[in-house]
């Protein structure tokens, strides 16, 4: 079953230039933290850099030869994302991370389109970015809430989703989950949605970077997805939305590039996307995130997603035997049905100090409620450790968790 | 791009042909490139189906306004349709050698404005109320 | 009177490697286009690569090395920021840019403060940036806009302050203006804005750059600019905002980290700075800026100035002969009264048209609005040329500037 | 870090010393850590000026129980004006080596409720009515 192309995993892991500095313990690098942040590749630190170095200016309205360039660059960097996730350009717009494309809904949208007897429709498993926003928009408009249940594995109940969706003006979930991986049925979920006449918005943060996704298969009205956990730098995310929802929107933020015509008493607005970028634009980010979509074409979401499946098989199998010892693995234990997220707890050593033993040996996990915390109090669960996987990580990686709990075992004389 | 003002378009840009408005405009429209602010009005008089007369107005650099000036005279008396249908290669041809990509936007404003006014006028606005 | 330090400004040009790369027809790059965005030392590339390299992580939960790292020098540039414009760190939010920074305060100010009554004094002078946000939350909370005018030179007419500052709640107006160079005497109306009992913001987005600030001294509730300006990368921006004001504000975007606790049906929120800090920052680029700061210090802000006077008025110097053949000097021309912004026509050359013939030549400058359409209507300027200065500037660029305008001329058969 | 999880840490951990609630509760104040989650309360039963005694209770990390429950060891006793006004050495002497600084604010947040219930205790709370 296990059928990892060590050859590839090894070039792959030349291209990321921070795997090859050891801790300052002199340990090797074990990153298994992608769910909070990827590493970059030096294509996409090398494409920020070359924007700095070579042709940094303002964009769209510069005559000279290096705005011209860094025009292009930029609008080039759209292209690719809109071709990355089957969209249109004008359907792309740039925004700092996915917390604030949601948030740039919420108010462009939300604000607009929703009244005391609507009804949002979202998961027990939202990360906060894709519920605190929701609740503001709630209490602003006078909107209720309402939510998909998730099991113990963490698996939405859709048995009632037709109760649930009736009377839903919006539908704004996640695609996968961050803490436990659970990818989300959205095949089964949204054409239900579509039926009930819901708006739908998919927070995709933890999907994009693993999985092929293609926004006019998915039919959506908005996705939002992070950059910086794609292989791309930090400071650049994108909303995508369906070209005539974006047009019927307000603006959100208001200034320098968004505006056709200003008066000192009124103004008319930019085409798409323009009119949702308002000042000047993180351009070399932009480019970065360009950069990190070609090498993730380049591998192949295929080989992504397979690669995650097996090093998830792998850690499962070798994760195994300590559960009599009192591991307890939360969410889907299952690799079709999850990302690679590993959450977790050992007998009664926090997650905290789990990770801090960890750290002593290079290995890099997270430990906390991961920005879900109304569904750890459902768990019952005060933090868990979460190991989470990408396209750099190896069987090495797995080996050295596990005996990183070993550790944590000894030291906590469990 | 130096090479590209030329005395013809120079002249173009400075005495511009078929500047200004007609009484009688059977057809109109107006548009402004929001990055640089460039403005350009075309107004038709459409008699029979084809292009009896013809007026720009509007503000902007040498390539926009020079482009527009040409891009009257070579219209006038063309068909409508034809005329919706006009390709960019009609404003290349004019001008001829020298425009970079940075003012191909610039070049080719006429040309927008030109293309709404007549498809506006051979499809029909909506009722604007 | 001109007494440039050439040695030091070849220390400068030295630490930026765009400056040596010439153009695709062999020109040395004169870059007179700063007030757009600035070029970047090395000394800030180098600090977003290195992130990248080195200590790549997401901040503020991750308890493994690198992690901690990341958190600190996140944190020491917010501090550094802090200090280069003498506030408390917490009075510093990162924002993308300027011109969100100002719509962070229309929405989450604003929208709350603002009613049918109230009027909002602001400038002819304003950038896009600072007058679109206030239209709109004018136009949904039905406060008016009121401006102070400007005259023929571009300088604020304050003979009628008093009365203009009648009933107005907020004062929203520009530190210097990006279209003239215009610097606005605050000194003059923020005492007097103050007296009257309005709340004041300020956008710095050309003053930061050039001058010395101090918010103390300066005595503001907000001031708003961009990294990108000085010297930083794009998509880090500050919103600095006056503690006791920041507090009692509801917070503008929700998501991770801005939080204290979520439930499924309601959250508290963070502390400042991190209350307006929603989702993963721009954590590579707000290191990035605060690499541009401690470059900015070391070169000292008095000389960043006098600098650029005196490169200023060796301009002027040598723009002078020019004006019988048709050369239009707009804004203040005294440098005492402005930063290093030359915003001019020449004859009928259309701005652009001047800028593409210079382009050829390697110097690069701006043509257009400028993003200030309304005082370009008032002015009845369709368009300005403009050349912007910055530390890295020399008279050999100025002389550069003006055989590119002697180009210019025979092109156009002056 | 490894180093840090002795023995009597994973007692105290294990084994937390003045666990659980008051009858009678003089001062209060609970906090928690948003950004890990951990969480802890304090109760003080305060008399003549002197704790006389106290409880806590909460979740979260080995540092932060262990520490919590050191410091209400340490605190018995102590007049009410002391304890508000501790500085972090009492901690740090409580649990000894091998304290990261990224959990540092673990160790501290027993003593950061200590202290907000102690000085809300002598200032008094404004009215929260
Ligand atoms: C005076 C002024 N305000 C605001 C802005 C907006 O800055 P940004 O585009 O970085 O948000 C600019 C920059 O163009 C400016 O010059
Ligand atoms: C599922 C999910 N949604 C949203 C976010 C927010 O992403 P960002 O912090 O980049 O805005 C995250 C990342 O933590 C996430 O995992």
């Amino acid at each position: 079953m296990i059928a990892i192309d060590d050859a590839k995993v090894q070039r792959v892991i030349a291209d990321f230039p921070i795997l090859a500095r050891p801790t300052s313990r002199g340990k090797r690098l074990v990153y298994l933290d992608s769910a909070a942040t990827s590493q970059k590749p030096n294509v996409v630190i090398d494409a920020i850099d070359r924007y700095y170095r070579e042709y940094n200016a303002n964009i769209h309205r510069g005559v000279y030869e290096i705005a011209a360039r860094a025009t292009d660059e930029f609008e080039a960097a759209r292209a690719k994302v809109a071709r990355f996730i089957n969209a249109a350009t004008q359907e792309v717009i740039w925004t700092r991370n996915a917390t604030e494309a949601i948030n740039l809904v919420a108010y462009s949208w939300g604000l607009q389109n929703l009244g005391p007897d609507d009804v949002i429709l979202t998961s027990e498993l939202e990360h906060h970015s894709n519920l605190v926003p929701w609740q503001l928009v709630a209490q602003k408009t006078g909107a209720s809430l309402r939510f998909i249940p998730a099991d113990d594995r963490g698996e939405l109940v859709l048995d009632r989703l037709d109760t649930l969706l009736e009377g839903v003006k919006l539908l704004a979930i996640t695609h996968v989950s961050n803490t436990l991986g659970t990818i989300v049925p959205l095949e089964r979920i949204i054409p239900k949605a579509r039926a009930a006449g819901a708006t739908i918005l998919v927070d995709g943060a933890q999907a994009i970077p693993h999985l092929a996704v293609d926004m006019r298969a998915l039919d959506v009205d908005f996705y939002a997805f992070s950059g910086h956990k794609m292989l791309g730098p930090t400071g650049i995310g994108v909303l995508y939305g369906k070209r005539a929802i974006l047009e019927a929107m307000p603006p959100f933020l208001a200034g320098g590039d968004m505006i056709r015509h200003v008066a000192y008493d009124r103004s008319s607005f930019n085409d798409l996307p323009w009119k949702f970028e308002a000042g000047t634009s993180n351009i070399a980010d932009a480019i970065g995130l360009g950069a990190a979509v070609e090498y993730l074409e380049s591998l192949g979401m295929d080989w992504v997603r397979s690669h995650e499946q097996e090093l998830l098989a792998y850690a499962f199998e070798r994760l195994a035997p300590l559960a009599p010892r009192g591991l307890a693995i939360y969410g889907p234990h299952d690799p079709e049905r999850a990302s690679g997220v590993i959450s977790f707890n050992f007998a009664d050593i926090h997650a905290h100090d789990m990770a801090s033993i960890l750290d002593t040996e290079g290995v890099c996990i997270r430990a906390g409620h991961h920005c879900t915390m109304p569904l750890m109090e459902k768990m019952g669960w005060s933090a868990t450790a979460r190991a989470s996987l990408y396209v750099y990580n190896t069987r090495a990686d797995v080996d050295a968790l596990i005996e990183g709990l070993e550790k944590a075992a000894r030291v906590f004389k469990l | 791009m130096d090479d590209f003002y030329r005395d013809f378009i120079l002249d173009h840009y400075r005495n511009p042909r078929n500047h200004g408005h007609l009484e009688r405009a059977s057809a109109s429209a107006e548009d402004v490139n929001p990055l640089c602010g460039d403005r350009i009005r075309m107004e038709l008089d459409v008699r029979g189906g084809v292009i009896a007369d013809v007026r720009f107005s509007g503000q902007g650099c040498a390539i926009s306004q020079a482009s527009a000036s040409m891009l009257t005279e070579s219209i006038k008396g063309m068909p409508l349709e034809e005329a919706a249908k006009l390709s960019k290669e009609i404003v290349l041809e004019n001008v001829g050698i020298g425009i970079s990509p940075t003012r191909m936007k610039c070049a080719m404003l006429g040309l927008r404005v030109l293309k709404s006014a007549a498809i506006g006028e051979i499809a029909g606005w909506p009722d604007e109320e």
